[in-house]
Formats: structure tokens, C-alpha cells, sequence
């Protein structure tokens, strides 16, 4: 199993060198390549836990899209690209720092107290269950009518966001 | 596999999307630490999925994205009429609620 | 009709509804259907009335009937007699025990339904051309309806709580018709006062009532009364019964000390005053009195002579009511005040163990004393211009009203006792039980009191018919509407006294309408000549006294101005002026000082003490609230901007800092918060 | 009618909800609509309380009727279980009757800021609170609906009513509120200690404290009393109320005075005394002490006052405290004259505050010494005060007697069960009987400050300044609305078996713990 572990440890660190990088860098579309970095460091991870249609999904809507959105918003507000330092950042940063750290200290305080020990166990039943076969068949028995919800909600979001964008 | 693995990561991408959630400035910054937030729920979502063999985290984690695109597209435009009223798209311009 | 006795209430009680509702459109304004009701139950009455006596004469076996004027037969000791008449049906029910309403009818309830019937009809009759020009016209005679149909219910009630529902309404038409003119604020205080003061012994009667329903396990009237009577009554149990019965009695008797009502109640119309105080209404706590006679009786051991409460009562209020009627200028008021003595002297006669001299004073005094009180409102109708002044608006108007004149005199005279008037009869029958039975002090008093009767209505009818008219008005006879029932009520002063007149052997008011079941044994003393000789002698002297007194007054030079020279008889006519000062210790007193003293004190106490500290814990726990926001929430979480609001301490402008209108800083404080309480929750429950 | 049954009571609590919302989606400018979506949906409700009435079985008045028993909170073990007994018949009808009538009452005249709208949706979300309080039969469900008429009588103090209205929306608000915790700390304690660990009022009822220690009962019952008797409310906990009714708009004090005050008198009936019977008789003469105090003292804070709905107000106090004192006795005879207590009482402080409102409406003030003649200026609502202030002073007759004289009548004979405040078991008759003579005090004293008011307000000539006002008589609407009420005052008056025959069947089993 130790190559799980090692595939881990490279995605996890890959992912939160990411993370620090969309939150601190100065350039707004380097944020934006590392989410690309972070978003597919997750899909890997999903990978790992035999999640593969997810993975896929994953890559395709966020990958492809959302980060796609995010650069056409980039461009569209006119953002800064490179510059002084803080010129994205506002003044309650460090306040930001200490209730992030301490919120992730207590996070993992919490982790550790309640799921410490908890192993995931890799059977064939997992692969069977991350089969995209088995998932569309949940999603459209078990969880239709959300899935319908879903749909009308991401309908609502494409009038709203048109409304509220477009020039008038 | 340790399960911890996985939630202490996803708290620590959560957190770290919390940081730029509170301090960035820009709007466009701001939705992405969301995504980072978004992300860190998903893990945890298809982490438990394999911990409890239930495949309920994945359909939950399939919505989550969806949702997460959903949101993007009106945050994304919310930011776009921000541009537009304030020339800017910094958050800390708007203040009409100030008391 | 004994059967169907609720019909005789029932009839006024719709007429009153009628009225109420449709009065103003009829062609009379409503008197027509009050007269019409009244009537009816008038004639019910009658008929239940001749029923009843038909059969107590079957029962004794001999029937003559009203005509024939046989020796009564009365039934021995321990023999059971004629049993009243009871229905009922439930009326409401509590644990599973069913409480009921219904009729009791005997010789007691028919004497009582047709005296109130009859007097209700005239004074109906009456009223139509007194209060002709009235501005509640047709409210007044719904108010009258409503009060028989009232009075009627007190009078055939089968139980208790029945009673003490007519004995309130009647109060509270009472109430109505005193401050019938209310736009003037002295008559709806007599009318508050009147109220109140009845229901003062209301209290009594209230609790007495709860005293026999527990002691004889019943409301009903018959079962408390065969309690009383049966061998295991509690004799303490009764005591007490009877004192707070009492009270109820003294309250709604005008009995002294709660009579000051009676007087004031005169503020309502003269019609009003005829038939609610003076006939009917105010002999309601007579009625119970003999209605509940076994309880009195064994309650104040009646049975061993010497002093109790119920006699000491009544035989004071004939005093001190007579006394004050002299002093009075108003003829109503005259007239009040010799109601309450007269009322002092049937309690008194409840009290000396005298049922039937008692109850027939009742019947007697009925008719004259309306008959009195409707001439006084024939007077001030015709004759005074209104007013009921004696001294300043009447005088010798014997000349232009000769039928008023000539009943009222008979009712002055039946009122003095004189032979051979319906007073005559029932009072001497009062003070010949009372010496019979071992009761020689109240005698006296008896007799004291009709020397004052007498004496006190000789100056009343001086004023008002003999000497020089006083008045600025046009005097004349009233209209028929007015002396025709005055007439009827003057036959009847002169003749209702005959049915009990003992020397000619005539005993059917005692065998007709003295309960013969569930009732002490009474004696019934015989006639005794010499103290009816000196009964009347008293009263021809009274009024010779006050004649001379009043006709030769240009002779009387030692007593004129008597109270302007000496000290001790002015302090004396100030003392009755004043009415014993017991209006000043009521109202002054009593009633301001709770309204005015105790009321405040403990409205200052709520607001002050009780408030106070509510508002103090609010206070308190505010102060806390303010202080952790101000030190643990601003200077510990959002110290740089705390600088403003903990130096002011105003919350508003210490909101305003947090409320910096940024999303990310609010956001912030959330994030802390959800972390913090992330926390606490943890270390709490680790 | 099975189907009747099962789901009656469950249409009565939420048809007004479902009305509520109605109204929330209509527009505001349309008036009309919204009045009669509001009176449309009372009326409903109305009707199937009378459905629920004819179809009541009176012969088992002590049997819960109309059950519904459904799984609702399982983690809690709370369920969402509804009943109704002789009891909680007539407060009911009359929590339904009252919010017609005021909704019929405010058709023309809303407080300002008017917004019908608003405080109809607030009147109907009321109901649901009265309604599911008398219908509840599981601690929780009780306690939900008992705070859920908190907050729109919040809301009406502090948006439509007088100057103070801030003060006694805040003071009425934090002071039930205070209560109610402690009632709840009450109710988990009982469902920790007690053998089933249930909320269900009617298993609890059957164990009736079984295996509680004596001590925890008292604790327990304390809890529940404070509750309670702030709701009542009883003497020493009463000064909220003066202030809110003061402030109050004319609506939310008549369905202040008429049906919430209930609530804590049913809470004590329903819940108080058959949960925990054994405290209740030890807390008995103390309840009734308190009760009887209240009702002199509210007597006598009455004859203080200037203000005539103040007056009315504290008149409250007063006949609540007969209420109370009929429940401290724990008998047959008290626990009925309680409920016909809170009956008359809610019909006729109801009628008396409509007509307070309608008095300031016409002359704005309620200041006494300003008023008078209101008797030649507007005849008939003369009249009308006059005839309720007779029904509340306890005429016989009228429904006031009923509640007061039982009342009084029952202190003479407490039950078996309790001992006296002073000599033990010994001193329970003197105890309850100096109770019994006070309390007829306070009939008199009643007597005295509604007569009083009655001279000031309606009797002698109009004040100067009123001579010329024009003052109109009672209006249809007027009309419409209190004439059930007035009717009703009559007709429980002269036949109050209509009454005592519901809750006789069910007062029953209740005191038959108590020995009564």
C-alpha cells in the first residue's frame, strides 16, 4: 500500500503549495493556474480513493470551466496582473491569518480527537461502488428528485447571472 | 489509508480558503478561495464515501461541483456589475451598509 | 298553577326583553306590554294563590272558603302539615352532583306573589301618567318588568342559589331605577351607594348560603329548613348560617347599621321608590328571614326567649329610624326612614319568634306604605311643582287634592296603628308574641316606636296638607291613571288587616299562609285587649302630641328655638341631622379612605416595590449584557476600534463601529465566532 | 366522519397558519382581499371547532377525543400528539369565537400604523399558538405552541401600540419568557426523572409523579408554577400585565385578556396538577394565599387608577385570582368554577376591553376624570359597558357569577389533601376558609371600582371639552362582533349547564387524585 501513501503525500503537498500560491500571489492569473494545480490535485485524489467518475467530472466542470469562467472574469474586470505587494489583499490580512490558523488548529484538534485511527480499507466492493455505472444509477433512482432540484437551480443561476450582467 | 490524511488536508485547503476568503480584495480572488473552501468539502465528502463504502459522498460531491458552478456563474457576474458601478473590483469599496 | 309557578316570573321576564327590543316602536312606548305581563301574572297569581288555600282547607278538612269566618283548625305538635310544592329541573352540575332550579310554592310564596304582582300592577298603572313625560320612558318600565320578573324568581326560588340570583338582580334593578336620572351625578351615586351597601351583606348572605350548602349537603330551601329542624344539625353550624344570612338580611332590609342606603335610594322615581322600597324589594331579607325561618329559629335559639342577635337588630333600627324621620324635610325621605323602622319591626318580629305577626306586617305594610309613598308622588306631581320639600313647596293642599288627602290619611293611620286600619292588626300582633314569648323588652321598644310612628307621620301630613300652601305651583288633583290606585291600595290599608283579625276568630292569613311543613312549632298567643287599648292609646297620644306640637304653635313658647338656646338639644338635632354620623364613618371613612389611602398605598406598593424590582432585574441583567459587550466583546475581540465605544458606552455608536458595512469584516468576526464556539463546544465535551 | 376525527384538531391549529400565509402573498394594497382571506380563514376554523363540538361525545367528557397521535421529533421522544377533553373544548370555541370577533372588530378601524396586513397575518399566526395550546397533549408540542404566541403579541405591543410601547412590549416579552424557561427546565426534569422518559401529558398524567422523590416533585412543580402563574397572572408575578394592556392595541388586549391569560390557568389544570398531583397539593394553600391576595390587591389597585383600560387591567388580577383560588382547592367544585372562570372571564374582560377601545377610539383618552355622559353621547355602548361591567362585578345571571361563586363556594371545603398553612392538616378548613370570607371581600370591592368606572365614563354629563364632539354610537362591525359575546355572557348566565356539563366529565378524574 505504500504506493498510495507516497501518491498522497506528492498530490497533498502539491495541492496545499497550491493553495498558499491562489491565496498569496500578487498576479491574479497565476491564482488562477494555481487553483488549475489545486482542482486537479483533488481530482487526483479522488482518483486515489477510487472515485473515478467524480475525477472525471471533476477535471471536465472545474478544469475545464469554472477555472475558464474565472479567467474570463479576469480579463473582463481588467484586474491587475503583477505589481505592488497587498495590492490585492486588504487591511484585516493578518486578523484573516490568525482566525484561519486558529480555525485549522481547532479543525485538526477535532479530526484527530474523533476520526484519529479510522482507516479506509480498499476493497473490491469500493471499485464496484466508484463505477460510474453504479453512481448514474444512484443518482437516478436514489437521488432524482434532488438531481432535478440541482438542474433547476443551475437554470435560476444562468437567468440570474445573465440578468445581473448584462448592459442595459 | 488513514482517513486523517484526507480531512486534515481538506481543513487545511478549507482554511486556507478561509484566509482568502477574509483578506483578499478582489472579487474574482475571493470566489476562487471559495472554490478552495468548495474543494475542501468535496474531499471530505468522497472521503467518508470510502470509508463508509456508501456511494451517497460521491452524488453529494457531484452536486457540491455543480452547485460550486452554478455559484461561480452568479458570483462571477455579481463581480462583473461591481466592475462596472465602481470602475474597481474590490470588495472593500462597498460599504453602503456601514452603519 | 301551583305546578306552573316558573310562568309567574317568566311573563315580566319577556315582557322585559320585549320592551327592550321593540318598546319604542309600540303605540304606548312600551307600557302596554309591561302592564299586559304584569297583569297576567297577576292573575296567575290569584289562581295559584286560590289553588294553594284550596288545598290547606282540604288538608284540614273544612273548606268555607274566603267568605266564611269559621275558628281555624291548626295542626298539633309534630304533625307533619302541607307540603310545598316543588319542581325542578338540573340547572347545572359539579362532581357529578346536579344542582337545580325550579319552584317551591306554599302559603309564604303565594302571599308574596300576590302582593308583589298587585303592587307591581298598580304601581305600572301609576306610572304611566307620573313618568308621562319621562325621557327613558320605555326604558323605565322595561327596568320595572325586569324587576318583577326578578323579584318573582327570589320569591318562588326552590333553592338558595336561585335566591341569591333574583336577590342580586333585584339589586341591581334597584341600582337601575335609583339612577334612573343619571345625568346627575347625585343620583347615580345614591344608586352606587345603594348597590354597594347591599352588597356589603351580600357578603354575608354569599357565605351563608355556602354555610347551610355544606351543612345540609343541598341548596334547597326545604331540605335546609328539614336540616335545621332534624336532630342532627350542628348547632354551631347553624349559628353561623344564621349570623351571615343575617347579615344578607341587614344589608337588604335597610336594618341598622347598613340602613344609610334607604334613604339616598330616594333619589330614583317616585313610583320606583313605592314599589322597590318600600313594598317589595326591601322586604326581600324579611322574606328570606321567613323563608329560612328553621335556621333563625334554632340558629338564635329563638325558642329560649331573652336577647339575640336578629331582635336586638330590629328592635334598634325601629328606633333610631323613627328618631330620624322627624327630623327630615323631604316626605320621601320621611317616608324611607319610617320604612326602615317598619322593617325593624318585621326582623323583630322574626326575632321574638313571631313568624306569622311578622309575615303579615309584611303583607300589611305592603299596601299602606305604597300607598303612602305613590300619594307623596301624587303630591310633588300636582301639588308641589316636583319637589318634595315639605316645608318650602307644600302645605294645604287637603283643599285642591282631597283623594290624595284622603288616602294618604288612611295609610298615615293604617301606618300609626290605629283601630281599625290593616296596621293595627299585624303590629299588635308583633308586640303580643313579643310579650308572650318572653320577650317583654322588645315589646316596649314596639311600643316606643308606633308613639314615634305616630307622631312622626302627624307632622309629616301637617306639612304637606294643613297649614298655608308654601308652594309657586298650581295645585290640583292628579289624573285617574294616579288616584285610582291609590284608591285600590287605600281599600286595601283599610281591609287586609281583617284576614288575621284574631277577636273576631278570624285566623286564615296564620292557617293559609303559615308553612305547616319543615317549620318550628309556634305559638300563637292570644289576643290580648288590654295591650291593644294601650298600643292605641300610645298612638292617639302621638299624634296628639305632634298635632298640638304642629297646629298650636304660636303657643309653644318654652319649645320654640328650643335648639338655638340649649347646648344639649342642639348637639342632639346636629347628631340626627347628621344622620348618627354613620354616612360620615361610610363614606368618609370606609370608602374614601379604601378608595382614596388603601388604594393608593398599594398601587404605590405595585409600582414602587414589586415593579420596581422587575424593572430592577431587567435593569441588572441589562447592565451585565451592556458590560460583556462593552469590556469582553470590544476590547477583546475588535480592541483597535473599541477606543470610541468604550469610552461612551453607547451602544448605538458602539454597533456602529462593528457595523463597518464590509462583508469580509463581518465575515472575519464569523469565522472567529464559529471557531471560539467550535471550541468551547469541544473542550466541553471532551 | 373517521376522517373528521383524526385530522379536526390538526385543521383547527393550522388552518390559520395556512391563512397566514394566504395573506402573506397577497399585495399589500389590496385591502379588501386581505380582510377577507383573514375572516375567511377564522371563520373556517371557527366552523370546524363547531364541527369538533357537535361531533363531541359529551357523555365521555374525561376521554381525550379527536386524538392524533403521529412520530414528530423522535430523537426527543417528543411526538405530535393532539386530543382534546371536556376541558379544552370550550377554550377551544372560545379562542376561535374571540379571533373572529376580532377580526370583524378591526375591519375599519386598525391601529396606526395600520398595515392590516401585517397584524392580521400576526392575529391569525396567534391562533395557531391559543389553538394548539389547548389542543397539545406532549410537553414539547404544549411548550412550542405556548411560546409561539409570544412573538406576534410582541410584535403588536410594539408596532401598534401607545406611547410605552417599547417598555411593555419588552417587559411583557422578557417576563413570559423568564417564566417559561424555568417551565421548561420543569418539563426535561420531568422527563429525565420520570419512570417512561416521555413528554406524553397523558402517560405522564397516569403515573402521576409515581416514583418522583417528593422533593424533586417540588422542585419540578415550582418550575411549572412560575410558568404558569406569570401567565395567569398571580399575584406577586402580575406587573407585565398592566403595562402591556395598557399599551396594547385594542385586538391584542382582548386576545391578551380573553384567551392568553388562559393558557396559564389550563396549564395548571392540564399539566400542573395531574403530572405531579402530590406537589400540587403541598403547593395547593399557597397557590391559594397568592390567589386570594391577588384578589384584593387587584381589587384595590383598581380603585387607584385613572386610566380605564389600566383599571380593566388590573381587574385581571383579580378575577384570575378566583380563578386560582378555585384550582388551589383541588376539588370538583373549584376545578369546574376555574374553567368557567377563565371562560366568563375571557368573554367578559374581552368585551370590557373591546369597549375600552371603542371609548378611546371615539374621544381619545382613557382617562377617566376627562370622560363622562358617555351614556347620552353614544346610549348604547353605554349600555353595553354598563351591562359587561354587571357581568364582570359576578351578577348572578350573567356568565361572572358562575366562575366567582363556585369559586368561593368551593374554598369552604378544600380537598382532603392539603395541609393548611398554619396546624397541618388540621388548619386546611381555617386556611382555605379565611380564604373563602376574603374572597367574598372582593366581590364587594369589585363591585365598587367597576361601578365607579361605570359613573365616571358613562354616567353624568359630558366633560366640557367633549360637549360638542360628535360621537358616534356602536358601528355594525361593532355590533357584529360583540354580539356573540354578549350572547354568550347571557346565555352561560342563565343556564350554565350548557358549561359545566363539558367540563364536569372531565374535571372528574382530575381531582379524583385529590380525593375531591
Amino acid at each position: 500500500m505504500w504506493e498510495q501513501d507516497v501518491a498522497f503525500w506528492i498530490i497533498a503537498l502539491a495541492m496545499a503549495a497550491a493553495s498558499i500560491g491562489v491565496v498569496r500571489s500578487r498576479n491574479i492569473v497565476h491564482a488562477a493556474l494555481f487553483l488549475v494545480v489545486v482542482l486537479a490535485g483533488a481530482a487526483a485524489l479522488y482518483i486515489l480513493l477510487v472515485a473515478e467518475f467524480v475525477a472525471w467530472v471533476q477535471v471536465l466542470i472545474y478544469i475545464g470551466a469554472v477555472v475558464i469562467l474565472f479567467l474570463f472574469g479576469i480579463m473582463l474586470t481588467r484586474a491587475p496582473m503583477g505589481g505592488e505587494p497587498g495590492q490585492l489583499d486588504n487591511d484585516q490580512r493578518w486578523g484573516a491569518a490568525v482566525v484561519a490558523l486558529f480555525v485549522l488548529g481547532v479543525l485538526v484538534a477535532l479530526l484527530v480527537d474523533a476520526f484519529g485511527g479510522k482507516n479506509i480499507h480498499f476493497t473490491d466492493a469500493l471499485v464496484e461502488q466508484g463505477k460510474t455505472g453504479t453512481v448514474g444509477d444512484t443518482l437516478f433512482r436514489q437521488y432524482l428528485v434532488p438531481f432535478e432540484v440541482v438542474s433547476m437551480l443551475l437554470l435560476g443561476a444562468l437567468v440570474g447571472a445573465v440578468v445581473l450582467a448584462r448592459r442595459d | 489509508m488513514e482517513l486523517n490524511y484526507f480531512l486534515i488536508l481538506s481543513a487545511f485547503l478549507f482554511c486556507v480558503g478561509v484566509y482568502g476568503v477574509l483578506a483578499r480584495k478582489n472579487g474574482v480572488l475571493v470566489l476562487m478561495s471559495v472554490e478552495l473552501m468548495l474543494n475542501a468539502v468535496s474531499i471530505n465528502l468522497i472521503a467518508f464515501s470510502a470509508l463508509n463504502h456508501s456511494v451517497s459522498g460521491q452524488i453529494f460531491a457531484l452536486f457540491v461541483i455543480t452547485i460550486a458552478a452554478a455559484e461561480v456563474g452568479v458570483g462571477l457576474a455579481i463581480v462583473l456589475l461591481i466592475y462596472r458601478n465602481l470602475k474597481s473590483p474590490d470588495l472593500d469599496k462597498i460599504d453602503e451598509l456601514k452603519g | 298553577m301551583l305546578d306552573a309557578a316558573w310562568l309567574i316570573p317568566t311573563v315580566p321576564a319577556i315582557a322585559f326583553a320585549l320592551i327592550t327590543l321593540f318598546g319604542k316602536r309600540m303605540p304606548k312606548h312600551g307600557a302596554e306590554i309591561g302592564i299586559a305581563a304584569v297583569g297576567a301574572s297577576f292573575v296567575m297569581s290569584c289562581i295559584a294563590a286560590s289553588q294553594w288555600i284550596d288545598r290547606v282547607e282540604a288538608a284540614t278538612g273544612h273548606s268555607e272558603g274566603l267568605g266564611a269566618f269559621g275558628k281555624s283548625v291548626f295542626r298539633a305538635a309534630g304533625e307533619q302539615g302541607v307540603e310545598p310544592v316543588v319542581n325542578t329541573v338540573t340547572w347545572w352540575i359539579s362532581g357529578g352532583v346536579h344542582f337545580s332550579v325550579g319552584t317551591t310554592v306554599d302559603g309564604l310564596t303565594v302571599m308574596m306573589l300576590f302582593v308583589v304582582t298587585l303592587i307591581s300592577l298598580l304601581v305600572q298603572i301609576y306610572s304611566t301618567a307620573y313618568m308621562h313625560d319621562d325621557r327613558r320612558y320605555t326604558w323605565f318600565f322595561a327596568c320595572l318588568s325586569l324587576f318583577t320578573a326578578s323579584m318573582l324568581t327570589l320569591v318562588v326560588s326552590e333553592n338558595l342559589l336561585q335566591l341569591l340570583v333574583g336577590w342580586e338582580l333585584v339589586g341591581l334593578c334597584s341600582f337601575m331605577l335609583i339612577g334612573h336620572w343619571w345625568e346627575d351625578l347625585a343620583n347615580s351615586r345614591a344608586a352606587i351607594k345603594a348597590f354597594l351597601t347591599t352588597r356589603v351583606g351580600d357578603i354575608g348572605l354569599m357565605i351563608g348560603v355556602i354555610v347551610m350548602y355544606f351543612a345540609a349537603d343541598t341548596f334547597s330551601i326545604v331540605g335546609i329548613n328539614e336540616y335545621a329542624l332534624s336532630s342532627g344539625a350542628e348547632h354551631n353550624l347553624l349559628l353561623a348560617g344564621a349570623i351571615c344570612l343575617f347579615i344578607g338580611i341587614i344589608g337588604k332590609s335597610g336594618q341598622f347599621p347598613l340602613h344609610t342606603w334607604l334613604p339616598d335610594a330616594m333619589a330614583g322615581p317616585t313610583p320606583v321608590s313605592a314599589l322597590i322600597h318600600a313594598a317589595t324589594m326591601v322586604v326581600a331579607g324579611v322574606y328570606l328571614g321567613a323563608r329560612l325561618y328553621p335556621v333563625f329559629y334554632e340558629g338564635f335559639s329563638i325558642a329560649d326567649g331573652g336577647i339575640n342577635f336578629m331582635a336586638l337588630i330590629g328592635g334598634v333600627t325601629i328606633i333610631i329610624g323613627a328618631v330620624l324621620a322627624f327630623v327630615q324635610r323631604d316626605i320621601k325621605k320621611v317616608l324611607a326612614y319610617s320604612t326602615i323602622s317598619q322593617l325593624g319591626y318585621m326582623v323583630m318580629a322574626l326575632g321574638v319568634g313571631a313568624w306569622t305577626a311578622a309575615v303579615f306586617h309584611l303583607f300589611t305594610h305592603a299596601f299602606f306604605k305604597a300607598l303612602l309613598f305613590l300619594g307623596a308622588g301624587s303630591v310633588s306631581h300636582s301639588g308641589s311643582h316636583h319637589s318634595f320639600d315639605m316645608k318650602s313647596d307644600m302645605g294645604g293642599l287637603r283643599k285642591y287634592m282631597p283623594v290624595t288627602f284622603a288616602t294618604f290619611m288612611i295609610g298615615s293611620l293604617a301606618l300609626a296603628g290605629i283601630f281599625p286600619f290593616a296596621g293595627f292588626w299585624s303590629k299588635d300582633e308583633i308586640l303580643v308574641t313579643a310579650g308572650e314569648g318572653g320577650f317583654e323588652v322588645f315589646m316596649v321598644v314596639g311600643l316606643i316606636g308606633a308613639f314615634l310612628t305616630a307622631a312622626y307621620m302627624t307632622r309629616c301630613v301637617y306639612l304637606t296638607f294643613f297649614g298655608e300652601y308654601r308652594g309657586h305651583g298650581h295645585p290640583h288633583e292628579s289624573p285617574r291613571a294616579i288616584t285610582v290606585p291609590l284608591i285600590i291600595l287605600a281599600g286595601f290599608s283599610v281591609v287586609a288587616g281583617l284576614i288575621n283579625a284574631v277577636p273576631l276568630g278570624i285566623e286564615k292569613f296564620t292557617e293559609w299562609f303559615e308553612p305547616t311543613f319543615a317549620f318550628p312549632h309556634l305559638v300563637h298567643a292570644e289576643f290580648d285587649y288590654g295591650l291593644a287599648v294601650i298600643s292605641v292609646t300610645i298612638a292617639v297620644v302621638g299624634i296628639g302630641i305632634a298635632a298640638w306640637l304642629w297646629f298650636r304653635r304660636e303657643e309653644l313658647g318654652p319649645f320654640r328655638g328650643l335648639t338655638q338656646r340649649n347646648a344639649l338639644a342642639r348637639r342632639g338635632y346636629v347628631f340626627l341631622e347628621n344622620k348618627y354620623y354613620l354616612d360620615h364613618l361610610y363614606e368618609n371613612v370606609i370608602v374614601d379612605g379604601t378608595r382614596g389611602v388603601v388604594a393608593r398605598a398599594f398601587y404605590w406598593f405595585d409600582q414602587h416595590v414589586i415593579d420596581a424590582f422587575v424593572k430592577g432585574v431587567g435593569l441588572v441583567a441589562a447592565r451585565v449584557g451592556r458590560f460583556s459587550y462593552d469590556v469582553v466583546d470590544q476590547k477583546g475581540v475588535d480592541g483597535a476600534i473599541n477606543a470610541l465605544a468604550a469610552g461612551t458606552g453607547d451602544a448605538g455608536s458602539a454597533l456602529r463601529t462593528v457595523q463597518s458595512g464590509r462583508v469580509q469584516r463581518y465575515a472575519l468576526l464569523l469565522f472567529a465566532a464559529v471557531g471560539l464556539l467550535s471550541l468551547a463546544l469541544y473542550l466541553v465535551n471532551s | 366522519m373517521n376522517w373528521f376525527d383524526d385530522w379536526a384538531l390538526t385543521l383547527m391549529v393550522f388552518i390559520p397558519l395556512v391563512g397566514m400565509a394566504l395573506l402573506l402573498v397577497i399585495p399589500r394594497a389590496q385591502e379588501q382581499a386581505i380582510k377577507w382571506t383573514a375572516l375567511l380563514t377564522s371563520l373556517v376554523t371557527l366552523g370546524v371547532g363547531v364541527g369538533i363540538a357537535v361531533d363531541f361525545d359529551y357523555d365521555a367528557g374525561g376521554k381525550l377525543q379527536f386524538q392524533a397521535n403521529e412520530s414528530w421529533i423522535d430523537v426527543i421522544k417528543s411526538r405530535f400528539h393532539v386530543g382534546i377533553d371536556g376541558i379544552s373544548l370550550p377554550l377551544l370555541i372560545l379562542s376561535a369565537l374571540v379571533v373572529v370577533c376580532c377580526i370583524i372588530y378591526s375591519w375599519n378601524h386598525f391601529p396606526e400604523p395600520r398595515n392590516p396586513k401585517a397584524f392580521l397575518a400576526l392575529v391569525l399566526l396567534l391562533e395557531v399558538g391559543m389553538n394548539g395550546t389547548f389542543v397539545a397533549q406532549d410537553l414539547i408540542l404544549f411548550f412550542i405552541f405556548f411560546e409561539v404566541v409570544l412573538l406576534p403579541m410582541f410584535f403588536m405591543i410594539m408596532v401598534w401600540g401607545g406611547p410605552n410601547r417599547a417598555y411593555a412590549s419588552i417587559k411583557f416579552f422578557l417576563f413570559t419568557l423568564f417564566g417559561s424557561a424555568l417551565m421548561l427546565v420543569g418539563f426535561l426534569a420531568l422527563f429525565f426523572v420520570s419512570k417512561e422518559q416521555t413528554f406524553d401529558i397523558v402517560k405522564l398524567g397516569q403515573l402521576g409523579g409515581d416514583g418522583i422523590t417528593h422533593s424533586t416533585q417540588m422542585l419540578i412543580f415550582g418550575g411549572m408554577f412560575l410558568g404558569f402563574a406569570i401567565k395567569v397572572p398571580m399575584f406577586p408575578f402580575h406587573t407585565w400585565l398592566p403595562d402591556a394592556h395598557t399599551e396594547a392595541p385594542t385586538v391584542g388586549s382582548v386576545l391578551l385578556a380573553a384567551i392568553l391569560l388562559k393558557l396559564g390557568t389550563y396549564g395548571f389544570i392540564r399539566i400542573a396538577l395531574p403530572l405531579l398531583p402530590d406537589a400540587a397539593a403541598d403547593w395547593a394553600p399557597w397557590i391559594g394565599l397568592l390567589a386570594t391576595i391577588g384578589i384584593i390587591y387587584g381589587a384595590l389597585c383598581c380603585l387607584a387608577q385613572t386610566d380605564m383600560k389600566r383599571l380593566i387591567a388590573f381587574s385581571s388580577v383579580a378575577h384570575m385570582g378566583f380563578v386560582m383560588l378555585g384550582i388551589a382547592t383541588l376539588t370538583d367544585f373549584g376545578l369546574n368554577a376555574a374553567v368557567f372562570g377563565m371562560v366568563a372571564h375571557g368573554l367578559i374582560t374581552g368585551m370590557l376591553f373591546f369597549v375600552a377601545g371603542s371609548v378611546q377610539e371615539r374621544y381619545e383618552t382613557r382617562e377617566m376624570s376627562r370622560l363622562g355622559g358617555l351614556l347620552t353621547q353614544a346610549p348604547k355602548l353605554g349600555w353595553i359597558l354598563g351591562f359587561t361591567a354587571m357581568a364582570s362585578l359576578g351578577l348572578p345571571g350573567l356568565a361572572g357569577f358562575w366562575g366567582e361563586f363556585p369559586a368561593i363556594l368551593s374554598a369552604y371545603n378544600p380537598a382532603k389533601v392539603i395541609d393548611g398553612l398554619v396546624g397541618g392538616s388540621g388548619g386546611t378548613l381555617w386556611t382555605f376558609r379565611t380564604f373563602m370570607v376574603i374572597a367574598a371581600i372582593g366581590t364587594v370591592l369589585a363591585a365598587g371600582y367597576l361601578l365607579l368606572m361605570l359613573q365616571r365614563v358613562a354616567f353624568g354629563a359630558p366633560k366640557a371639552e367633549f360637549e360638542n364632539a360628535h360621537i358616534h354610537d356602536v358601528h355594525t362591525s361593532e355590533w357584529l362582533a360583540w354580539t356573540p359575546l354578549l350572547l354568550l355572557i347571557v346565555v352561560l348566565g342563565i343556564y350554565p349547564n350548557f358549561l359545566f356539563d363539558v367540563t364536569d366529565g372531565a374535571i372528574g378524574p382530575i381531582s379524583k387524585v385529590f380525593g375531591g
